[in-house]
């Protein structure tokens, strides 16, 4: 309530440069898949993500023209033109051999084999002259260093949002993760409120065993449940697979968590609340919907955005329980699938992870403002 | 794409809506089958006892269910598997286990899952639970917080490279692309391979389980917080109590059985994680940890589901203890609160 | 559609497409897991699409990260792909031996034996032992890769005035002439994520190939020779000598498995170079930087063999991927039949990356010089011997074996490493 | 209708127990009052009735039938909290109207009853509030709007009017004694540290202490006749005037010994073996007035200690003995007293109360009860 | 030494302003009680005292020094919160012993101060409970022992004893008294609902209405002399009646016409130009009596509509108009009144009050004061 309870300067501030600093560790990897993601390919592995920021001096190979572009001028052959593409650039020191790409500073002229000599100067225009003609298509290789301005392409962002199908698994995604957030949150919570605030016999046991069920690993699951689906579908006569299957498991897998920690906030509302409303004639299923429910919106939130962070990020799931046909790819899968075979595509990667964790990041955002703060205020007197 | 659309939303309403329904006339049935309003007196009475017999299972029904098909059969299948030879085929008694027990791989991988469970859920609630503190004073805390939120929403393989980016190593002199290591040498160190130096390089790992991880503690712990009574930190603030004062002594004892949950979920996952150390180091240079290792038996290269069913099977004992803690924090708190 | 016309182009057998028409699939899906994604995923279609077109089957092609986790899932659970398509034979020897597989239809072996160069070679790579150790062809080998090959960018070693060597001894001449110009001669990087190490076993397997006859090389990959035989410690002290010497290896022997495999060949490119000398298979050239124009920007030659043992020949190692049927059905088999045809092996030639033992193709269709060059040497092989660390058990071959590169490069010893992988070896028999 | 009877309730938490066997009838449409020290038992006794505990021994019939394990919803009570357990989520109308909507009553009727009784707790500016942007005294009133906007057979108030100023708390207490006017049917069961509701609103008073009833009567009843010195203290405020005395001759009138050694005779019958024993002696505060000089021996001399001045009474607090006995006394707010000045004291005879030396009063029977 | 010095403080949360402007000086070591009808401000103004509220303008000062924004711990103050605010994770010693820990005081000390403080408030026994495991006047107890443990320059109460039984509630109210007294530097401010409480503790007491302070003085002067018709009825219970009346004549005294149609003379002088417009005539129940035969013509007749009996004292509701004017009457509790009965009743002159039509109380300088 009391927001700024009069802090000193040192107090008040305190809290944003902790924060801040907080913040920064954890923000700079992600940062860096950011410029990775918008950087060149080739740019990735030679220097650090940080260094695209600014400007830095690289040195790198160029090729002169080949034979067709020279002319013949009072018996020597000359090649001009300029190194730059786009015309702008500065150049720092040039070399002829890749041993030495430096030898001469810009400007200077380069004595190379047979009489041949070459100017470079600082704006990139060249001049190489020979006594005999120039011969072959491929031009001399020069070598220079130059000071690079930071350079971004958004073709790694093209490559992913605009790769066929792309839309269709990005639905196909939402069609397995909306339905299973919202399944194992229904079916956590009237459990976990059974588990908190209603008697029978074996309550304890369930509790214990929901614990004991958070280990068990996904892996070893696999097998038997897919059997198990291929069993039903034989024997219903449907396909194994389907939008069905990958719910249930999804929730089956979710689940235990969700009741652990659904049952543990459920369990810590003020009981008078509970009280007052079966003595209005509520029955349990009422006290669940009218009032459980509202008050348990932080803990459904924090779930929600959990379960739909899994689900929207699972891929091996998806895999064994939902076909992998156009109408049943999810976007992990799509996004997997425009990697190399050999994996090396860090900037699909990195874009990959930029674009898939954008709806996650809404979900996040928009179920924030369930995190009420003092939800049950003015509820009961006493504590 | 309008059709798409359509049936996706479709397939969508079908699914939310069949479980609504399930308990929405699950309950509407018991009512109906034992009536207690419009019915008079006794009859009323020993309906609602009956309800009340039933009600809990049928909100308990659809979960159990679903446990027993989904994680309790997998449960037992696994168990049988681990008495099985490597096609699960013949039984073998516990082979499987005198294996493990000689093995040194699985000797490291037990060694170092403890390093883990020792670090990664302290520092992952610790860290969670200061940045949900301080971010909640802030007015851009929201913003902070989705920021510490965001590894969370980065699957498994951003992460990696992500990191790889931050481990990369280079020789002493070469343009460093890792951060880390670029770091180092611009306050004039020698680049190390992190991921590469024994023992140590388990909290290289670590440290992105962490920063995966604190989000998830943040969100919990930061909902948490906000179901404290405010009162009770006027109360403190008026006593004098200083901000972490206030913190140690009123807050966190406030939340403590959130911080069990958060703990508990946070152990059991670096019980279960090994996408990380597959990713990084595939559990070389003595990285090695128990679920992938149980994985490597089980889909790559191992081929032994015998073997790997014996790696789960120690895995999931593992939780016995936690177990043990929960249920006892559990009862204590409806022995106290009920 | 389809990426060549039939009919349009010459250098392709198009008498297998009529006679592809011929079978009538009409209503039939055929389902394939690959391990190609990405650019790999689209020529793999290209070849897919023929099929489907001209015989009206649907296909439905799926790989992703771990595909191969997911085969393992879905055989076992009962709801196989009908084709699984995987580049190790112990996974395939895993699955054959717990009675997953079908035996490829009689006269396959024959045909591969006959009409691929090696035949014999092949044949016994797709050969498996079933559920009651009977051995059976199960996997079609289609698409080869060759390992035995060094990058080098020929313009620097022009600058420098180095020559391409013909013999190791050469080989071993020129690493010298590199340190004594200041330079270093090799890149090697064995990272690779959760398969670090791997590029070593290559390195190893080629020595063993120039050390060793074929038939130990075969005893060495069935352990039939121990792992810390002297031969085999011997092939680990060669390697070892090179990697381990930081003079010979960009970044010092530190960085050799800290830089991962797919990083390690842009240090040919850098200026000044970085190294020399690149030793990997052909695939490696799609992590060239982008516009290297391969044969002139960068170039290969065949990694040499020891001038002191000629009785050796010309030993190639390779490795490719076997076609399995995980589920039976008319389709799976007339698409075996299909990858027989010289005309499935020409589409994918003509594009990129793709390299075929099959003597009946036309050669003219590989797209450039230097996948030609490649497919020669493959053809030409004297020996061909199949990865051997894929050839050995999972666990071993994807597993110690990786791991013992790893402390090898580290500074262990030859002995110790090899003592170590046997161990490991022995621990699953 | 809804005769509520308690037999030997018992209730335990754990090892402690809170209520010892409660016995109580009560009629339907009684209002009854449960008073008691802080901590007595009286909300658990209330939350026993409602359902909320389950009782640990004993029966617990209402309208004849036994409800020890009937839900509290079938129970037909409506209770306020004394902690108010508003629904934080809710608005102050749909807190009221949460018990209605549950019971599927029609819109309408809901409306007009959560506005009335709005109207009554003065909470009408108020409907689209949520608690928590309420004050403490407008939070109670919610809670009590909650209870009387259904129409329950019994109704169970604990502590309804704490938090109220006044004139509030006595317009509500007018309200529901209205209420309780309007349909005598049903039962109430009230819950109050104040003297004055329990004494105007009460057709009968339970008194508990530690979990144990001490007195159940009329208010008239307890004023005037408390069965022991407990209940003889508990009512009345400021509360009766307790003297240890020694009884000099016992009979009818008994002469009791002072500890001023002022031999009193009281009008009261106590056994002739009584004679010697120790006694308490009681006599209310406003039942104490200054004696005329014509009037013969005083009761009581001593020093005024300390006034406190109410306005229309003072309190006079006068200090009697040399062990600190202390006296108090009401005095009308105009009378002269003064700090430190001595006051000579005296009581009609059939005012004074004795207790014997368990605490049980001695009968009355010879007593002339005043006029109620 | 703790001064406290509002000046022109507002509050408001978002749009809704909750106090008006509050301009108060409160002496070093006084009593202040606040009162004022529920949701009025009280506990937002004693909120804003201890700096857990903000105000939104004006200054604060305590001690001379500005506090607007020095934080509650600077501020040298104890309060006890009206929902208690309890630790709930810390039995009911921590929760009292938390301030004098976080103070880093000895230990001794710190159980000395406890013990004592629990002694007091009766909760020896509970030493070891939760907070949950206590019953609501035990809670509150608890919460005022957190505040006395400290040893603040201010204390603030917000409904302090509110679930507190009547003899804890004396007994708890003289122990705040003699705390009060044995520390004459410390100032207090004190929230109250109860007349009694803040009759007898106050120094002065605040009347609060909608955010703005209506009157402050000393008790007595509130009750005889309310400086408008609200003071006059919020003080004092049951409220003072209030009649409307026509001035007949101005001056002094005054002629007013009573509903019932009698004229009576007040000694309070108004102005001569006030003839003939509306006034509202006061008087407490407490200062009507029969009027006897022998005196002239009684102020009011009326048929006695209905009886609280309180022991004591009985409150006698007459109906004495045909629009349904009702005086409320405390007669003493032998007098014999019926219900039905037909009673006359008159007060002396000097304890009546007239008030102008904008409520402001006509100058009393004329009339008698009561002797206090
Ligand atoms: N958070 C809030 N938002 C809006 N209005 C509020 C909020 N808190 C309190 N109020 C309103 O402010 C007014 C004053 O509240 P306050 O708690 O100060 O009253 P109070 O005088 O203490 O009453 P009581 O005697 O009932 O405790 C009330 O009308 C209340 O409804
Ligand atoms: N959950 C509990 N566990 C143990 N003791 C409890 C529990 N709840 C209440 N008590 C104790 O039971 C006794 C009776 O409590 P109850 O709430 O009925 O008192 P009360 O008469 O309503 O008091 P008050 O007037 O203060 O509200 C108290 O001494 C209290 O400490
Ligand atoms: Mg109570
Ligand atoms: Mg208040």
């Amino acid at each position: 309530m009391a927001n700024t309870r009069g802090k000193s300067f040192i107090g008040r501030f305190g809290v944003h440069i902790a924060v801040l600093i907080f913040v920064a560790i954890w923000t700079i990897p992600t940062l860096g898949i950011l410029v990775t993601s918008l950087r060149d390919k080739d740019q990735i592995t030679v220097s650090g993500w940080w260094t695209a920021l600014t400007s830095s001096t690289q040195t790198v190979a160029g090729r002169l023209p080949g034979a067709s572009a020279q002319v013949e001028r009072d018996g020597t052959f000359v090649i001009e033109g300029n190194i730059f593409e786009s015309g702008s650039g500065q150049v720092g020191a040039f070399g002829t051999r890749v041993q030495a790409p430096t030898q001469y500073a810009a400007g200077e002229t380069a004595e190379l084999n047979d009489g041949v000599t070459m100017q470079l100067n600082e704006d990139g225009s060249f001049v190489l002259t020979s006594p005999q003609a120039f011969e072959g298509d491929r031009g001399q290789r020069v070598y220079y260093s130059v000071l690079q301005p930071p350079s971004f392409t958004t073709e790694n962002y093209n490559t992913v949002l605009f790769s066929e199908g792309i839309g269709r698994s990005f639905l196909n995604s939402l069609t397995v993760t909306v339905p299973a957030t919202v399944i194992p949150i229904l079916i956590a919570a009237f459990a976990a409120y059974a588990l908190a605030w209603m008697r029978f016999p074996g309550r304890a046991l369930l509790i214990a065993a929901i614990i004991g069920l958070l280990v068990v690993p996904l892996q070893m699951s696999l097998i038997p449940l897919l059997k198990l689906y291929n069993g039903v579908g034989a024997f219903f006569g449907v396909p194994a697979k389907t939008y069905l299957g990958i719910w249930l498991a999804h929730t089956g897998f979710g689940l235990p968590f969700a009741i652990y920690l659904l049952r543990s906030y459920i369990a810590g509302l003020p009981r008078e609340i509970m009280e007052s409303a079966r003595i209005d004639g509520a029955s349990d299923f009422e006290i669940f919907v009218k009032i459980v429910l509202p008050l348990s919106f932080p803990v459904l939130a924090s779930f929600a955005i959990f379960q739909f962070l899994w689900v929207w990020n699972d891929l091996l799931v998806a895999m064994v329980f939902l076909g992998s046909g156009s109408d049943q790819l999810v976007l992990t899968g799509k996004l997997n699938a425009l990697l190399g075979s050999r994996g090396g595509d860090w900037e699909i990667l990195a874009t990959s992870a930029f674009v898939t964790i954008i709806v996650p990041l809404i979900v996040f955002f928009s179920l924030q403002r369930y995190f009420v703060r003092g939800l049950l205020a003015g509820s009961v007197k006493g504590g | 794409m309008g059709s798409q659309i359509f049936s996706a939303i479709l397939v969508i309403i079908v699914g939310v809506g069949g479980c609504v329904a399930y308990f929405w006339g699950a309950n509407k049935l018991l009512d109906l089958a034992f009536p207690s309003r419009g019915v008079a007196g006794r009859a009323a009475i020993d309906n609602l006892r009956r309800q009340g017999i039933v009600r809990p299972w049928l909100f308990v029904g659809p979960a159990l269910l679903i446990l027993t098909v989904y994680l309790i059969y997998p449960v037992v299948d696994t168990l049988r598997l681990s008495f099985m030879d490597r096609a699960g085929q013949n039984f073998v008694g516990l082979a499987n286990y005198q294996w493990a027990v000689g093995d040194r791989e699985f000797r490291t991988s037990i060694l170092n899952n403890f390093l883990w469970l020792a670090v990664v859920p302290a520092a992952c609630t610790f860290l969670g639970l200061i940045i949900a503190v301080l971010t909640d004073k802030i007015w851009w805390g929201n913003i902070a917080k989705s920021l510490v939120f965001m590894p969370l929403a980065i699957s498994f393989v951003g992460a990696s490279v992500i990191w790889k980016f931050i481990y990369e190593y280079r020789a002493e002199g070469q343009t460093q692309i890792g951060i880390l290591n670029a770091f180092i040498q611009y306050l004039g160190g020698t680049p190390q391979v992190w991921i590469s130096i024994p023992f140590w390089n388990n909290f290289f790992l670590m440290v992105i389980l962490i920063w995966i991880q604190t989000g998830f503690a943040m969100v919990i712990l930061s909902s948490a917080l906000r179901g404290i009574p405010e009162e009770t930190i006027e109360a403190a603030v008026i006593d004098g109590a200083n901000p972490f004062q206030i913190f140690w002594r009123i807050m966190v004892p406030q939340i403590w059985g959130t911080i069990a949950v958060v703990w508990t979920t946070i152990t059991i996952l670096v019980l279960k994680v090994f996408d990380i150390v597959l990713t990084m180091t595939n559990g070389q240079w003595n990285s090695q940890v128990l679920a992938n290792l149980m994985f490597d038996w089980m889909f790559r290269g191992g081929g032994d589901f015998g073997r790997g069913a014996a790696i789960a099977v120690v895995i999931m004992l593992a939780v016995v203890p936690i177990m043990i803690w929960n249920i006892r924090q559990a009862t204590r708190e409806s022995g106290e609160g009920h | 559609e389809l990426k060549f016309k039939p009919g349009e182009d010459a250098r392709f057998t198009w008498a297998n497409y009529d006679d592809l028409k011929k079978v009538d699939l009409k209503g039939e899906t055929l389902s394939i897991f690959g391990p190609w994604r990405g650019e790999d995923e689209a020529l793999a279609r290209s070849v897919l699409e023929y099929f489907s077109e001209a015989t009206g089957a649907t296909i439905n092609y799926a790989s992703s990260e771990n595909y191969e986790q997911q085969i393992v899932i879905d055989t076992q659970a009962g709801s196989p792909p009908n084709i699984a398509i995987l580049p190790q034979p112990g996974l395939i020897q895993d699955l054959a031996s717990k009675g997953l597989l079908t035996p490829l239809d009689e006269g396959t072996a024959n045909f591969v034996k006959e009409n691929y160069g090696a035949g014999q070679s092949w044949v016994d790579l797709g050969t498996f032992n079933d559920k009651d150790g009977k051995a059976g062809f199960y996997g079609f080998p289609f698409k080869a890769d060759l390992k035995s090959l060094v990058w080098y960018v020929p313009e620097n070693f022009e600058e420098a005035g180095y020559e391409v060597p013909k013999t190791w001894e050469d080989m071993q001449k020129l690493t010298d002439q590199i340190v004594a110009d200041g330079g270093v001669p090799w890149c090697i990087g064995l990272g690779s994520g959760g398969a670090t190490g791997w590029p070593a076993t290559d390195w190893v397997e080629d020595i063993m190939l120039r050390t060793q006859t074929p038939e130990v090389y075969d005893q060495w990959t069935k352990n039939e020779i121990k792992f810390n035989d002297p031969a085999v410690v011997n092939a680990l002290t060669i390697f070892a000598d090179i990697a381990t010497n930081d003079k010979y290896v960009d970044g010092g022997k530190a960085a050799v498995a800290a830089t991962d495999f797919r990083d390690s060949p842009k240090g040919l490119f850098a200026v000044p170079p970085k190294c020399y000398l690149h030793r990997q298979a052909s695939f490696i050239s799609s992590f060239f930087p982008e516009g290297t124009e391969l044969g002139e920007d960068a170039d290969f030659f065949y990694l040499p063999a020891y001038a002191s043992k000629p009785e050796l020949g010309t030993p190639v190692l390779g490795g490719g991927t076997l076609f399995t049927i995980t589920k039976d059905s008319k389709a799976a088999r007339a698409f075996i039949d299909y990858l027989k045809m010289p005309l499935a092996h020409e589409i994918w030639m003509a594009q990129s990356g793709f390299l075929t033992p099959l003597k009946t193709v036309n050669k003219d269709a590989y797209a450039n010089d230097a996948l030609k060059r490649q497919g020669d040497i493959l053809v030409d092989a004297t020996t061909f011997r199949f990865d051997g660390s894929d050839l050995m058990p999972g666990k071993i071959g994807a597993g110690a074996f990786w791991t013992g590169m790893i402390d090898l490069v580290g500074g262990k010893s030859p002995e110790a490493v090899g003592t170590d992988i046997q161990k490991s070896w022995d621990g699953i028999k | 209708m809804a005769d509520l009877t308690l037999r030997d309730v018992k209730k335990s938490y754990g090892a402690v127990n809170i209520l010892h066997g409660i016995d109580l009838d009560i009629k339907s449409g009684e209002f009854i009052v449960f008073v008691g020290p802080s901590g007595c038992g009286k909300s658990t006794l209330l939350r026993s009735i409602a359902g909320l505990e389950e009782i640990t021994s004993g029966t617990l019939q209402i309208a004849g039938e036994t409800v020890n394990d009937v839900p509290p919803s079938q129970r037909g009570i409506a209770m306020v909290f004394q902690s108010y357990a508003l629904y934080p989520h809710m608005t102050v109308y749909d807190n009221m109207a949460f018990g209605m909507k549950i019971a599927k009553a029609p819109k309408a009727e809901i409306d007009r009853r959560v506005k009335q009784a709005a109207d009554i707790l003065q909470l009408t500016p108020y409907l689209d509030r949520l608690p928590k942007a309420m004050s403490g005294g407008q939070r109670q009133r919610v809670a009590i709007g909650r209870a009387i906007v259904r129409n329950p057979k019994v109704f169970l108030f604990d502590e309804p009017l704490s938090n109220l100023d006044a004139a509030l708390r006595v317009a509500t207490r007018i309200e529901i004694a209205k209420l309780k006017e309007s349909m005598p049917q049903t039962t109430m069961i009230y819950v109050t540290h104040d003297q004055v509701e329990a004494m105007t609103l009460a057709d009968r008073i339970v008194v508990l202490k530690d979990g144990r009833i001490e007195q159940v009567g009329t208010p008239m009843e307890l004023y005037c006749k408390p069965g022991n010195l407990f209940v003889a203290q508990f009512i009345g405020s400021p509360a009766m005037n307790i003297l240890p005395v020694t009884i000099e001759r016992g009979g009818a009138p008994t002469a009791v010994r002072l500890p001023s050694g002022t031999v009193a005779h009281v009008p009261i019958a106590t056994p002739a073996n009584a004679t010697g024993t120790k006694a308490s002696f009681g006599v209310r505060p406003e039942d104490l007035r200054v004696a005329d000089d014509a009037e013969g021996g005083a009761l009581f001399e001593g020093t005024v200690d300390y006034i406190e001045q109410l306005g229309e009474v003072q309190l006079a607090y006068i200090d009697i003995g040399r062990q600190g006995e202390q006296l108090v006394a009401k005095m009308p707010g105009n009378a002269e007293v003064a700090r430190g000045g001595i006051l000579r004291l005296t009581a009609s005879p059939g005012n004074l109360h004795l207790f014997d030396e368990n605490g049980r009063t001695y009968a009355v029977s010879d007593r002339a009860v005043q006029a109620a």
